[in-house]
């Protein structure tokens, strides 16, 4: 069991000696069971703390803010900043490395094991307590979790309630960290691509009907994008104006910069923004799922990632945030790359 | 009767190779359909999975990139880098429910303008029963 | 005004009886709840909460034609203005804020430049509301701002869920004429109708969770510690996405763009779309100065809208408590929270 | 009929002069409506300029409101819509709608003395109420203008300026020396501070550079102006003109339908997001 106290203790040690700049973990939503990032300034501050299976958030995200913050100050501070990460959390660490976009000493890594649940899916965990409402969601023995409602315990099989990505997750120890806590066991993730098997074999039209009626929803808000620990480009082809204007950008510079997609939410737009972001996730997303988690509509967007993710494993033998020294998928090939699509 | 359907097809040339192949078919007159709209590229592997979507977006019915053969690329590994890129579009394109034949990539060198003119006859075959791409055309 | 109640089991036939109209009804999608006009639903779920999406997707649509643009033979250019088509539409379900943040919207897009596209749409626009037997949302905190779970502000009719059947108010003309459709569907009230509404209504207004006391004191406090660092911590977590502002029921700011189907000869349309105060780019000059540069200047912004500059304009806030910024918001800032904080800031 | 606010009426160029040429250029457009007469407008008001397919960008209007054949703006290329602009000849086609914001306050200014003190671009907005004030020399006091810009080069009006130097007192200045400069060189403020003009019945009315304004406002407060006599104009991002799309505001003024002319004593109380 990953013990919070000593999570505690890890992150006091950290800023009293400090090591880190900040640290960013977890804390309760006022006084209920959600949990929302926390940035833990002050040792004293670390009792806000909490390590529950309400912490679905991929808390890496952060360090762009802190990398674009770093690129605006004048002296800015550059210890590193301290994070808790999952398992998921940390392979997309390696992929920021391996990128080159963080160094390795600008984040202090703790690491929490997952062992052998995940974190929860709260529809999932609405469904089971159909109606009742949660006081407490934390983790059980063995493989459960344990419910407090109406001051009386639950215990859930963890399968029941786990978010999807948890039920697919090959990585459920981190893989880079300073700090590790909770014990490393071996679990069977089982058809790692099951979420998408049933699409795959679906027909042609059914898929384009379906994926239709998906992304006709989508809003634009931006809310995948804007999670995403992958998602940390100055320019997106998403934005009217990139952030990269600076005062040194031409006239003529912004006037010929491409719009490629158009500010209306048709389908049209909605298709070109998803599929770029897929493409460009593909051999990058390490499925911690947080797209699919904050999407107001609920666009199944993990469902695209991890067709990429099956695609560059069966395809070139490619696994994304395992090592931080690999090339990128699509910076690198082998001789043999299949080309039996090529005519 | 409506006049038959003839499919547009956006393709994107390698400068070395396949430009100068479409080229050969040319100046050799050997006749292809004119359904091609070709956009001359510096190599296969310029070609980002910006250019195709984007292609699809305005209304292409299918879309073509075609380098050089292995081991032919001008810039040593372009068409590789290609290869693998674009071998993930089309899986992508296709997982989202566009038909397969509408997006296609090709190997053609400088001395194969039979294989091109032959190629485009083919791709012009295969998308005439397809009818027109209108999943991710613009409705606008 | 005029009072009256219906059968739920003559509810069907009333939607049925709004032949000249497009109606919305609420619809339950994976998601949440959708106004949807399919036309196959006739009734109000039983269990039914509120739309993801407000209502005022149907009013101040998240795209708006405005014109289309088109280079004639002799250079000149013709501008073809597109309106929203004439046909009156009815929405069911909706909730006391989101009626009242349709008014809050009504000034707004009314004042010294009218704004055609949004009357067009308001004044063919009939809401109907359903008052709240409990919080859609348990975030729900319009008694805080000035609301309440039955409140009539911005609504044509205001029904009133007694079990087997609704109360109808008519509050307006336009609620008057959809009685009409159907009127032998709607009965004359009785005292026992009215003390059962006055009941339900009172039931629901205790029913609610959340409060953000002092909310008047607000733009006072907020104007004090605009330039604290208070903002600063309070937006740390912030993703910048739209989430808060996109679905927040009177949010209206937009973007305005020119697309072109053809170069030569120019053609095109200029198009209104949703934008929000949280990107970056909305307030960036062309020059890449941004006068609202970070996540602090841009939280800011969006409470300071809805509790200092529009009190100041309007003498009204634009938050009606309707929760929806809260329960969506992936990395969990709250409203209530922060506001909460900000009065007792400095304290 | 309700007017559709949004809907331009079209424009012609009917004449294009470069200012300034070089990586910042600045080209001075006379327009007028292809559909009547042009509208009137205040001092200080702005238009909404549309270069179809390219979108809209708000302009100040440089002439004098007494010029009734034309309109004109001057403009620096500087994003998408403006870029577009300067690649435009006359008789090309724009779309123009307004006029937009509140523009000085020339009617109380009367009997007085009129400070101008702009900057690079800047001379633009405060170039209509110049014009208006030579025109109606009799309702005011003594005029002075006090202007600066980078380089010689990149002084807006140069023409102009020569022969104004005939009417009233002109001060121009250069950041760096060149040769062949005979007047000040320095910034903007330091020109002021050095020309001292007096704020005994006068009203100083300054636009340029953010920074510039700045230290204008201060200058000129060593010099004992009051906040009220300092006027100045505001910019900010903005797509509606009218006060709806949300993004011009500063504090619940929106710059595009209740500015931009804002005296420093309005001024110094709104947040400070511009």
């Amino acid at each position: 069991m990953v013990s919070l106290d000593q999570l505690k203790e890890e992150v006091k040690k950290a800023l009293s000696s400090g090591k880190v700049k900040y640290f960013i973990g977890y804390e309760n939503i006022g006084s209920g069971w959600q949990v929302r990032p926390a940035f833990i300034r002050q040792p004293e501050d670390v009792d806000r703390l909490v390590w529950t299976p309400a912490c679905f958030h991929n808390l890496v995200r952060f360090l762009h803010d802190e990398k674009r913050r770093r690129a605006r100050e004048k002296n800015p501070d550059i210890r590193p900043v301290g994070l808790v990460v999952k398992g998921c959390d940390s392979r997309s660490i390696n992929v920021l490395l391996q990128e080159k976009y963080i160094e390795r000493n600008d984040v202090y890594i703790i690491g929490v094991s997952c062992e052998l649940t995940g974190v929860i899916n709260i529809t999932k965990l609405n469904q089971h307590l159909n109606g009742l409402k949660p006081q407490k969601v934390l983790f059980g023995s063995k493989g459960t979790f344990k419910v407090i409602v109406d001051d009386r315990e639950i215990e859930i099989e963890a399968p029941d309630i786990l978010a999807d990505r948890c039920l697919e997750c090959p990585a459920n120890f981190p893989v880079i960290a300073d700090v590790i806590l909770g014990e490393e066991i071996k679990r069977n993730p089982g058809n790692r691509y099951q979420s998408i098997s049933a699409y795959e074999k679906m027909a042609l039209d059914e898929r384009w009907s379906f994926w239709q009626q998906q992304f006709s929803r989508c809003l634009r808000c931006y809310a995948c994008r804007s999670v995403c620990p992958m998602c940390y480009c100055d320019e997106c082809v998403a934005d009217s104006i990139a952030y990269a204007v600076t005062a040194e950008t031409t006239a003529d510079e912004k006037a010929q910069k491409t719009r490629w997609v158009e500010r209306n939410p048709e389908l049209s737009e909605n298709i070109f923004y998803h599929l770029v972001r897929a493409i460009h996730l593909a051999g990058r997303c390490v499925d911690c799922g947080e797209c699919e988690r904050v999407c107001p509509v609920e666009i199944p967007l993990r469902l695209l990632n991890k067709k990429m993710e099956k695609e560059a494993k069966e395809l070139f033998g490619y696994e994304v945030g395992f090592d931080p020294a690999q090339p990128p998928l699509i910076a690198c090939f082998r001789d043999n790359d299949p080309q039996d699509f090529i005519r | 009767m409506a006049a038959e359907f003839e499919p547009r097809i956006v393709a994107f040339l390698c400068k070395w190779c396949s430009s100068a192949g479409a080229d050969l078919a040319g100046v050799s007159r050997m006749e292809y359909p004119p359904n091609v709209i070709p956009i001359q590229v510096m190599c296969s592997g310029s070609v980002s999975p910006l250019y195709v979507f984007s292609a699809l977006s305005h209304g292409a019915d299918g879309v073509l990139v075609s380098g050089c053969h292995p081991g032919d690329c001008h810039y040593i590994k372009g068409n590789y880098y290609a290869r693998r890129r674009l071998a993930l579009v089309k899986k992508l394109l296709e997982y989202i429910g566009l038909e397969p034949q509408r997006f296609q990539m090709s190997w053609v060198s400088a001395t194969e303008g039979v294989k091109f003119s032959q190629l485009i006859y083919d791709l012009v075959k295969e998308l005439k029963p397809l009818g027109p791409q209108t999943k991710f055309r613009r409705n606008y | 005004m005029m009072e009256k109640t219906i059968l739920k089991s003559s509810f069907p036939q009333w939607i049925k009886s709004l032949q000249s109209f497009k109606v919305f009804i609420p619809k339950r999608e994976n998601f949440g709840w959708e106004l949807s006009s399919n036309n196959q639903i006739l009734e109000i779920a039983s269990d039914y909460t509120y739309p993801v999406v407000p209502p005022k997707k149907l009013i101040f649509p998240q795209e708006e034609i405005f014109f289309e643009f088109e280079q004639n033979p002799d250079n000149g250019i013709e501008l073809k203005e597109v309106l929203p088509e004439e046909s009156p539409q009815v929405i069911f379900g909706v909730r006391p804020c989101d009626g009242r943040a349709v008014e809050a919207m009504d000034l707004v897009f009314g004042g010294s430049f009218e704004d055609l596209y949004y009357w067009r749409r308001r004044r063919q626009t009939t809401l109907v509301g359903l008052a709240c037997h409990q919080p859609p949302s348990e975030n729900c905190f319009c008694l805080s701002v000035e609301g309440s779970p039955y409140s009539e502000d911005g609504l044509d009719i205001l029904l009133t869920d007694l079990g087997d059947r609704y109360f109808v108010k008519a509050l307006t003309e336009k609620g008057e004429k959809l009685l009409s459709e159907a009127p032998s569907l709607f009965k004359e009230i009785t005292p026992k109708d009215r003390e059962e509404k006055e009941r339900v209504h009172l039931e629901a207004q205790g029913k609610i969770k959340r409060h953000l006391n002092g909310a008047r004191e607000l733009p006072e406090k907020i104007k004090a510690i605009f330039d604290s660092n208070f903002w600063d911590e309070e937006s740390s977590n912030c993703l910048r996405c739209g989430i808060c502002t996109y679905l927040c029921p009177t949010c209206h700011c937009f973007d305005i763009n020119d697309e072109t189907k053809s170069l030569a000869p120019l053609r095109g349309r200029r198009i209104r779309t949703w934008d929000t105060c949280q990107f970056p780019d909305f307030t960036m000059h062309s020059s890449g100065h941004n006068p609202r540069p970070d996540r602090a200047s841009r939280l800011r912004q969006r409470l300071a809208h809805k509790f200092l500059y529009f009190i100041l304009l309007y003498d009204r806030f634009q938050c009606v408590g309707c929760g929806r910024c809260i329960s969506l918001c992936p990395v969990g800032i709250d409203i209530i929270e922060v506001l909460t904080r900000a009065r007792n800031h400095g304290k | 009929m309700v007017n559709n606010v949004y809907l331009p009426r079209i424009g012609e160029i009917i004449e294009i002069k470069d200012e300034v040429k070089g990586a910042r250029p600045i080209k001075t457009f006379r327009v007028r409506l292809t559909d009547g007469p042009i509208f009137s407008f205040r001092c200080g008001q702005c238009a909404m300029l549309s270069v179809f397919g390219k979108g809209e960008s708000m302009i100040s209007i440089s002439s004098s409101p007494l010029v009734t054949d034309y309109l004109q703006f001057s403009i620096l290329k500087m994003g998408r819509v403006t870029s577009a602009l300067h690649e435009m000849e006359p008789g090309n086609l724009i779309g123009v709608r307004g006029p937009y914001g509140n523009g000085f306050p020339i009617e109380s200014w009367k009997g007085k003395n009129l400070i101008f003190i702009g900057g690079g671009i800047g001379l633009a907005p405060i170039w209509s109420v110049l014009q208006t004030a030579l025109l109606q020399k009799d309702d005011y006091g003594e005029l002075m203008l006090i202007y600066g810009a980078r380089t010689s080069q990149d002084l807006v009006f140069r023409s102009e300026l020569q022969q104004l130097k005939n009417q009233i007192p002109v001060h121009l200045s250069i950041d760096v020396a060149e040769p062949g400069w005979s007047e000040f060189v320095g910034f903007v403020p330091q020109n002021v501070l050095d020309k001292k003009p007096s704020p005994q019945n006068a009203i100083a009315i300054t636009c340029g550079p953010p920074i510039m304004i700045k230290f204008v406002i201060k200058a000129l407060k060593d010099l004992g102006f009051e906040d009220d006599q300092i006027y100045t104009t505001v910019e900010n991002k903005m797509k509606c003109g009218i006060g709806k799309c949300g993004r011009c505001n500063i504090g619940h003024h929106y710059v595009c339908k209740d500015g931009p002319v804002y005296s420093w004593a309005q001024l110094k109380e709104l947040p400070q997001e511009f």
